[in-house]
């Protein structure tokens, strides 16, 4: 097969869809008035804020006054956790989250460990499921926030969300959940699922980079994170990212208006390409839910062999993939999200995470797999542990 | 982090790569549950390194310093081989991103197990390295 | 004369310069890969804001290093603030500042003192600039940190800010600037300024809005304001934004690349301006400074009227501007601005500020002149106060 | 915040602006520290309002619901002009943001306080309103 760019990694981010861009661009250099502004001008740029946040509230069942736009994912779930954290250390300093969260939600909640409040950190079974029973014996009348994610962003687990949001909202306990993979993947609906804050980011549906929205329920107590000028009722200072938040606006509309049709079409290539992997590749296993899982994700390891180098090889032919792997990112220990589900080091190491999105097309699919057997049969010929192994060393 | 061109180029195409059946000294370290091993098998005669292979799980860097670092001392006598530094390996690739200079290491290491294997075999002394008191402890 | 569009808002905001637009759109579609992935094709993207952040670092006279981007001036002065405050609570907790400065840094101080900072508020004189021997008399050994505006947004008082910086250093103080109305206006050397910390924001200098930047010194400590992914070597998290911040380092080359030559053509239309309006409108005064004030700015207080009004006819001419009313916001006070360089409640409410850029001509200019005078008196003619002074009632 | 058509419409072409020189009853309303002024000239024959005028000092909304408020009780009979209520001149504009119905106040007020100059000057007792009691804090 003739070499191709076969972008397999739509999970860190995706590009924008054409028709957003085309959205966005009267807002940089004609209509670029300061909705804050009195006069006539500015008002095309408030009007299409306005907009874009009712397209939001639509897609999430929210009203348009419980979204506030922000830079990002990150800065939604920093905002979330620790705006509900100080806004609510009279009522209790104790806080719910899981082992494998986005470190934008870790990190946040390590940071607030630092100064006095105290956190659980759920486990997860083997697929990566948050265990009811164990959610509700981690509450205690001093919990004040419950933050798990919707869907895993490695290995694609959706989580039982309206369940979670019941139990929270009987014990009358703040619920968050970051469900910036789960937006265009995943129906939501936040009245329903009894969710009280949900983070989402643009660039994860076709939308730009570098905006984000925060849902806020109507009645939460809830600090600023940015505070400043009067922007967003108050709650988020700063100079709107007017196109940036146009561009959101028509993403979310274009992700949502048909999500089972989007899912079919997703899932029909994903599993094509799991099915090829699982068939021609042996040693190998999936990671995450076999069915509760993003539509685009596939997340499995290769036993013997390690993921930078993998990613690397694939890279030769023009695939765009993601791993697991500490030696990818310079880190120490390879994902807390493989690692939490019970897999070996040397296994998670071994990981592959290939998501699959609106660019990717069969071809792509039978690309890939005429590929990545030979890719991983190479490394495997050159694995001192694949050695061992045909020799039953190990 | 990014691979200089050398790097990228023994990776993809690296020298050296399998086993030697009958090898005269081989050395093995690292661990998986750190992301990388490597394996090096000597073939000795009159000191000198006539072949040499290796094996190796790991990064891209990992791969490249086997690669380049048996390319260095196929041919060379056993003191030359002893005397190569990881820098040695990570120059000789146009350099190694920080966080990957210990793939280097590993490899010098690799070497000077292989070479005390084969002293030992042959009833010599091993030589001492700055790795000889521990194993080690990489990403430990 | 015939009614034209004249933008004089260019503080509030600016629009993308076309060449800042086309430096950015192929990161938008095209390149858009994640500037943390391992593939060659994110390659694109890393190189990319590394080149901005060079060019960030080269207008300020920092190093790359020292330059992080953040999703806008509001949160680079949150974060600068906020991060410094909580990384030094151990060697003390004042921090000082003026009355003057932007919500963004009045109100992040006021959080601060929320949780038990204390916060010392230096008054300012006439002009707005502030008096540095109060400054140093406000210094304890409890001081912490010193954040004082490079320039003012309402009346474009430029602050001594070297010879601040100075005085920080000498006395271990971390000096953090709020940067936002200076950058592209004044020369700026934080070394030789001795500057800790300065906020800017793409959007004042023909970049895109929603993207900004903190520089921050080698060796100053301050904690994050948004934990998560190791972007922004660690001390940012969130996917970057990335066409913004392409934008943002192509505006700020254009806009540092002859600031000479821009002042000169901006303050001879702005001189132009005031002393057309000084000359044919009486009872007015200048506010601000008379010569240390950003080039294009322009706010003056007409007697006996309100500036919402104002503003309101002025757009009826095609004319934005804004104003330090506290009709023109909703909210019960006149610019806190106004007030602190003493001007009564009555006089700042007939404020009006004009702020030229290079989206204006000679025939703007003009053209405002043409307008203002009669929309001031029409005003007057049916003002209350004005037919008291009229009466020599008051 | 934003203004309906019709505010801007009063704004722009206000009805009723200037004073009357020998007006039978004037009232004057706000506090320009707080932004707004209200001056409002009656000129009242056989209980009628036959004529008035106003002069405010203050934002679009103030400036507009003068004019409507002047329009809307201009040929009417005192105790009508009395019973005009602050919503209904907000509403007669197509309604005000929330932040400037208290423009709309000021009018009812100023309208009250030039009726009762005029029952004073005519020794009639004033009527009472909400306002009597108190200035009307405005702002404050
Ligand atoms: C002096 C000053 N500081 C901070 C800001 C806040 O910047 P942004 O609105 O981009 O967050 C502004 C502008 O709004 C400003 O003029
Ligand atoms: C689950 C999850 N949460 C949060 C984030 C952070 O979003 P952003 O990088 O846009 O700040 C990401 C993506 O990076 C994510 O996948």
């Amino acid at each position: 097969m003739e070499k191709r760019f076969v972008y397999m990694d739509h999970a860190a981010t995706t590009y924008v869809k054409p028709e957003v861009l085309e959205a966005m661009m009267p807002y940089f250099t004609e209509n670029f008035g300061n909705p804050s502004s009195v006069y006539t001008f500015s008002r095309k740029s408030k009007k299409a804020i306005e907009e874009a946040r009712e397209k939001v509230a639509k897609a999430l069942n929210a009203l348009p006054d419980e979204i506030f736009f922000t830079g990002g994912g990150s800065e939604a779930d920093n905002w979330a956790i620790k705006g509900v954290a100080f806004a609510n250390r009279d009522k209790g300093n104790h806080i719910i989250t899981t082992k494998i969260e986005h470190h934008a939600v870790l990190h946040a909640c390590e940071y607030l460990e630092k100064i006095g409040f105290e956190i659980t950190y759920l486990d997860v079974d083997e697929y990566g499921m948050v265990n009811i029973d164990e959610l509700k014996k981690a509450i205690t009348d001093r919990t004040i926030l419950i933050t798990i994610m919707f869907a895993n962003n490695e290995i694609g687990t959706i989580q039982p969300i309206a369940e979670i949001g019941k139990i929270a909202r009987e014990r009358g306990i703040i619920f968050h959940t970051d469900a910036v993979q789960a937006v265009g993947n995943v129906k939501i609906d936040v009245k329903e699922m009894n969710i009280d804050l949900l983070s989402l980011a643009a660039h994860k549906f076709y939308g730009p980079k570098g905006v984000g929205a925060l849902y806020i329920r109507k009645g939460v107590k809830i600090d600023n994170l940015i505070h400043g000028g009067g922007q967003e009722k108050g709650k988020r200072a700063g100079t709107e990212n007017l196109p940036g938040i146009v561009g959101l606006g028509k993403a979310i509309e274009l992700a949502t208006q048909d999500i089972d049709g989007h899912n079919e079409r997703i899932k029909k290539l994903r599993d094509r390409l799991l099915n090829g992997i699982m068939e021609k590749i042996p040693y190998t296993r999936l990671n995450g839910h076999p069915e509760k899982r993003l539509p685009g994700n596939i997340n499995v390891s290769f036993k013997f062999i390690e993921g930078e180098s993998l990613l690397l090889l694939l890279d030769q032919f023009g695939i765009c993939a993601s791993t697991g792997s500490a030696c990818s990112s310079g880190s120490l220990d390879p994902s807390h999200v493989l690692l939490a589900i019970g897999l070996p080091h040397e296994i998670a190491h071994g990981s592959l995470r290939l998501t699959l999105g609106d660019l990717n097309t069969e071809e792509d699919v039978d690309y890939v797999l005429s590929v990545l057997p030979n890719i991983v049969q190479r490394l495997r010929e050159m694995s001192p542990l694949y050695e061992k192994f045909i020799k039953g060393e190990i | 982090m990014e691979y200089s061109d050398k790097v990228m180029e023994h990776f993809i195409n690296p020298r050296n790569v399998g086993e030697i059946p009958d090898a005269d000294g081989i050395g093995e370290v690292g661990n998986p549950k750190c992301g990388d091993m490597m394996k090096i098998y000597l073939k000795i005669e009159d000191n000198i390194i006539k072949d040499v292979k290796f094996k190796t799980f790991g990064c891209g860097a990992a791969i490249a310093s086997s690669s380049m670092a048996t390319e260095l001392i196929k041919g060379k006598t056993l003191e030359e081989a002893w005397n190569l530094t990881n820098k040695a390996v990570a120059e000789a690739l146009g350099g190694l991103p920080a966080v990957k200079m210990h793939c280097s290491v590993l490899a010098e290491e690799a070497i000077h197990k292989a070479i005390n294997d084969y002293r030992i075999k042959n009833g010599l002394e091993p030589w001492e390295d700055r790795f000889s008191n521990s194993e080690h402890d990489h990403h430990e």
